[in-house]
């Protein structure tokens, strides 16, 4: 198995799927190479996650970082959501194999886009943030 | 895993080696050792040794035992074709048509030609995988030395006719170059009859050691080296021989050819059982042709709206050993360059499934598979943004 | 046969698989299967355990495991390093250099090379077999991309400086490959101390199975491949992995790096009790050099007046095992490249014989080959025209 | 074994080896390219080969054609013995590998050229032979 324990138990088991129906957040991102999207729905009271799903359409490692990312975010507010880096994810997991680093990016992509639609709706100023290169570790051929 | 079922279905990335292959091969590491190079009489048995698989193997596609040349493999064996003809044939011209769904041993080492001077056409194929002949008639031109194209696709089973494009390279005096490595052991082949002049196999897709492959390659073909040194097969592949992986390949070959007639019939009906089961799940389409245009273990299908490395995850969880047309797995991002080829969008590329069946596949099997997969496909569906029901 | 005894003394031709690298090999052919790039669980043992072969080359010629890549033998290793490095490197230049003595594997490649625009230069050797640094100082242009110094010769034992040589080539910026094909598993190599950027070895020669071999790349080198296809090796080199051969490669050489020393003086002692017996023969003489510099099994001695192939024609009918330096029985008449190169005539480097020793060989062997080899020789000279007494 | 045992029996119990100290002919080939040496003793006594010998440097496939051409023509006509092809010897032996064909093919010289030594002796015109080129078959390679 290329995955960790972790990562499997994410991706057989994963928390947080679905949809919130009066999501206040939502963001969608895909990854223009592998063809993989992921979609989450934020919940935020208070400046607080109340509550957080997701739907992703792509490989084991992308469920399972959106299992985890929207767990690790899950009653945080949102500045601390923001922080979260996907190298976070990725270590939550226990680790990615090199290849599949790029699917936990999606997971940290998607929660700006949601916090910043939140922001949006608030009428709030939208957050920077760097588009990471989904693609930085894509190969492992040489 | 969530059971201790271990249902193996695929068969096309690799077999088990039979226990009689195997028990034939173990001498050759132990006691008969001796290099066959050598004079003395330990090495006489190892020289006879490779005589017969080589006889076993003209036996089974119609050439001579001096035509055969043993290989470290399937893809050593297309690199050796592809490259050797070309070097060797360079005055002759630098044009080289293949096709698009060719094995990656095909297409990289087309790059690499064309890196070096040659030109190569990736002739296009149908829905269901196939060449056209007009097609290949119009790219062939005065500076064509080499036509390859795969015997059965590996992916989506798709079989090439074959003899007609040996008669045309034949007719116009271009080498033609199969690539047979799903096909040897699984379809009769009669590289006479068919007007092959070089053609590729590799021993463990027919349940023989991985490993060692067979370049067959017509009397008077011109052909450089791809390794060059010792004398060995007659000066054509320097290398110690790897005896008991020859052995190994000779005696598969000759167990896959008596049995294969009965084992087609057979793993043809489970294969359009397994099918027609899995299209009963919605949004769900075949790749690759039916009935005796397709290989008989190959199953090959997209789940619309879900991914492939996570439909193999779930199945693996369940004890079933598959694998999809999506390379994610394996390093690259791309979907598989044969659905694309066949015409499939990039999303659902995404979604396949291959399950390739063989010796030890039973209805038994068939029908579990058919219980597990709709399920699996509905759970993934359910995490997915695409999903909509 | 005379008599049953059976007495090896071939190992540098190839050695019989020992029992406890068959042991580890044997779960691969049937159980543990799975093709290592799929992503079941059913491929897991397969990816580990070539992982750990891979670990413990790296361990023995002290490298990082990244840098070890998986062939299909010694001459597919060889092949890849010139042609690879050649072909990658082009636009740097088109200067090789090599030796006159090296094995066919390379200098087959290199006159391949040479029909392809590049130019390769040949470094004499003395007369015990060594290259001379100045030579090759005076040899390296600025054209010159590689250097392919064989690390010790197969037919009369001469261990070349490779430490110096990849001091040279490092300072030069120039690649260095050593064919250590007869090297790896007998003598301590160190690829980081001794700067070699590509080393070739063959499972062979060290008590692993045939039709395996690594070839050992540094990190950053430019090299393409000569195997092209699949993702396999990171993409280095393709073709489903000889999963059995590669299991039995690593333990091998764990097994051989294990005992090194001592059996390097082992095989030292019965090596020169057996030169210094063959040289109390009339007539003949000791080719190669004596000492460290001098492979610990190998034994090349000429005997005026007779020829190679009779030689051992008569020794095999007295059990003994052992080749020659004339290549007269593998289908070629010249006399050894290797013995013309250390400045024999024709005539005498015909009656050349090798023997060398390994893990099996007794002091009793010895004994009973200084018994036999003078009255084979008497009883040839008493045929020859030339001999006179 | 690359040989036949009729090979192998006359490699490794040669007839006729030695010299004939009061030779009426005498001829020496060498094969130059693998730089074998074969030389031909005769005793011609009434036209008939009386006793023949020879000295062979060289493989066993030489040694055993001296053999075996020695054998077969002993006690024949001088006619005979120079009718006496490689190709016979070679069939006397059961053959032998092609790449070893030339070797045969230096029994047959030696016999023509100790013949015609002896008519040279006797104040004969000497015969006409065709070199056969020793190396016709010389490659296994391709
Ligand atoms: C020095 C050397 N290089 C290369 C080779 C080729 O190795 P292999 O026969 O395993 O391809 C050999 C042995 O045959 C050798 O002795
Ligand atoms: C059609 C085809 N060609 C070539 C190959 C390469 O064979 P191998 O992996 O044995 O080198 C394969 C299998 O991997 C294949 O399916
Ligand atoms: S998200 Fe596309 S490969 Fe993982
Ligand atoms: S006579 Fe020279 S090889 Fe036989």
């Amino acid at each position: 198995m290329i995955y960790s324990e972790k990562v499997m138990d994410h991706f057989t088991n994963p928390r947080n799927v679905g949809e919130i129906q009066d999501a206040n957040g939502v963001g969608e991102v895909g990854n223009p190479k592998c063809g993989d999207i992921m979609k989450i729905y934020l919940k935020v009271e208070d400046n607080i996650i109340k509550d957080v799903k997701f739907k992703t359409f792509g490989c084991g490692s992308a469920i399972a970082s959106s299992s985890m990312a929207t767990e690790l975010i899950k009653g945080k507010t949102v500045e601390e959501a923001w922080e979260l880096t996907n190298k976070a994810v990725a270590e939550a997991l226990d680790g990615l194999p090199p290849v599949k680093m790029h699917c936990s990016v999606l997971a940290e992509q998607a929660i700006h886009k949601a916090i910043n639609d939140y922001r949006k709706g608030e009428g709030l100023e939208l957050w920077d943030y760097e588009e990471k290169d989904a693609h930085e570790h894509e190969h492992g051929e040489e | 895993m969530e059971n201790n079922k271990r249902i193996y279905m695929d068969y096309a990335a690799t077999t088990y080696t039979k226990p009689e292959v195997l028990e034939e091969m173990i001498p050759y590491f132990t006691q008969e050792f001796g290099n066959p190079s050598s004079i003395y009489s330990l090495s006489r048995g190892t020289k006879k040794a490779i005589d017969l698989a080589r006889e076993r193997v003209a036996k089974v596609i119609n050439c001579e035992p001096a035509e055969v040349f043993f290989t470290g493999g399937g893809s050593e064996a297309d690199n050796w074709a592809l490259k050797g003809i070309a070097f060797a044939n360079k005055h002759r011209g630098n044009h080289i048509i293949t096709t698009k769904i060719e094995h990656h041993a095909i297409l990289h080492a087309c790059e690499f030609l064309e890196r070096n001077g040659f030109e190569v056409t990736y002739l296009p194929v149908d829905e269901e995988g196939k060449i056209s002949i007009e097609d290949l008639k119009n790219a062939i031109t005065d500076k064509t030395i080499l036509v390859s194209i795969m015997y059965a696709n590996n992916e989506i089973g798709t079989i090439q006719p074959i003899k007609e494009i040996g008669e045309i390279c034949r007719e116009k005096r271009i080498f033609f170059h199969t690539d047979a490595v799903q096909a040897v052991g699984h379809e009769k082949i009669d590289v006479k009859d068919m007007k092959i002049d070089l053609l590729s196999m590799a021993a463990h897709k027919f349940y023989g050691p991985k490993g060692v492959g067979v370049l067959y390659i017509r009397k008077g073909i011109r052909i450089d080296n791809l390794v060059h040194g010792g004398g060995q097969e007659r000066g054509r592949r320097a290398g110690t021989e790897n005896i008991a992986g020859i052995v190994g390949l000779g005696k598969a070959i000759e167990l896959a050819n008596e049995n294969l007639e009965k084992e087609h019939e057979r793993l043809s009906k489970l294969r359009d059982k397994l099918i027609n089961g899995l299209l009963q799940v919605p949004y769900t389409r075949l790749n690759g042709p039916t009935g005796k245009d397709r290989l008989a273990g190959n199953v090959n299908v997209c789940f619309r709206f879900i991914e492939g490395e996570s439909i193999l995850l779930l199945l693996d969880a369940k004890g079933i050993c598959a694998s999809s047309g999506s390379a994610c797995t394996s390093g690259s991002l791309n979907p598989s360059h044969v659905l694309l080829a066949i015409g499939l969008p990039h999303e659902i590329a995404h979604g396949s499934l291959r399950l390739t069946l063989g010796d030890r596949t039973t209805e038994e099997d068939v029908d579990y598979v058919l219980e597990v997969v709709p399920s699996v496909v509905q759970r993934l569906r359910e995490m997915s943004p695409l999903w909509d029901d």
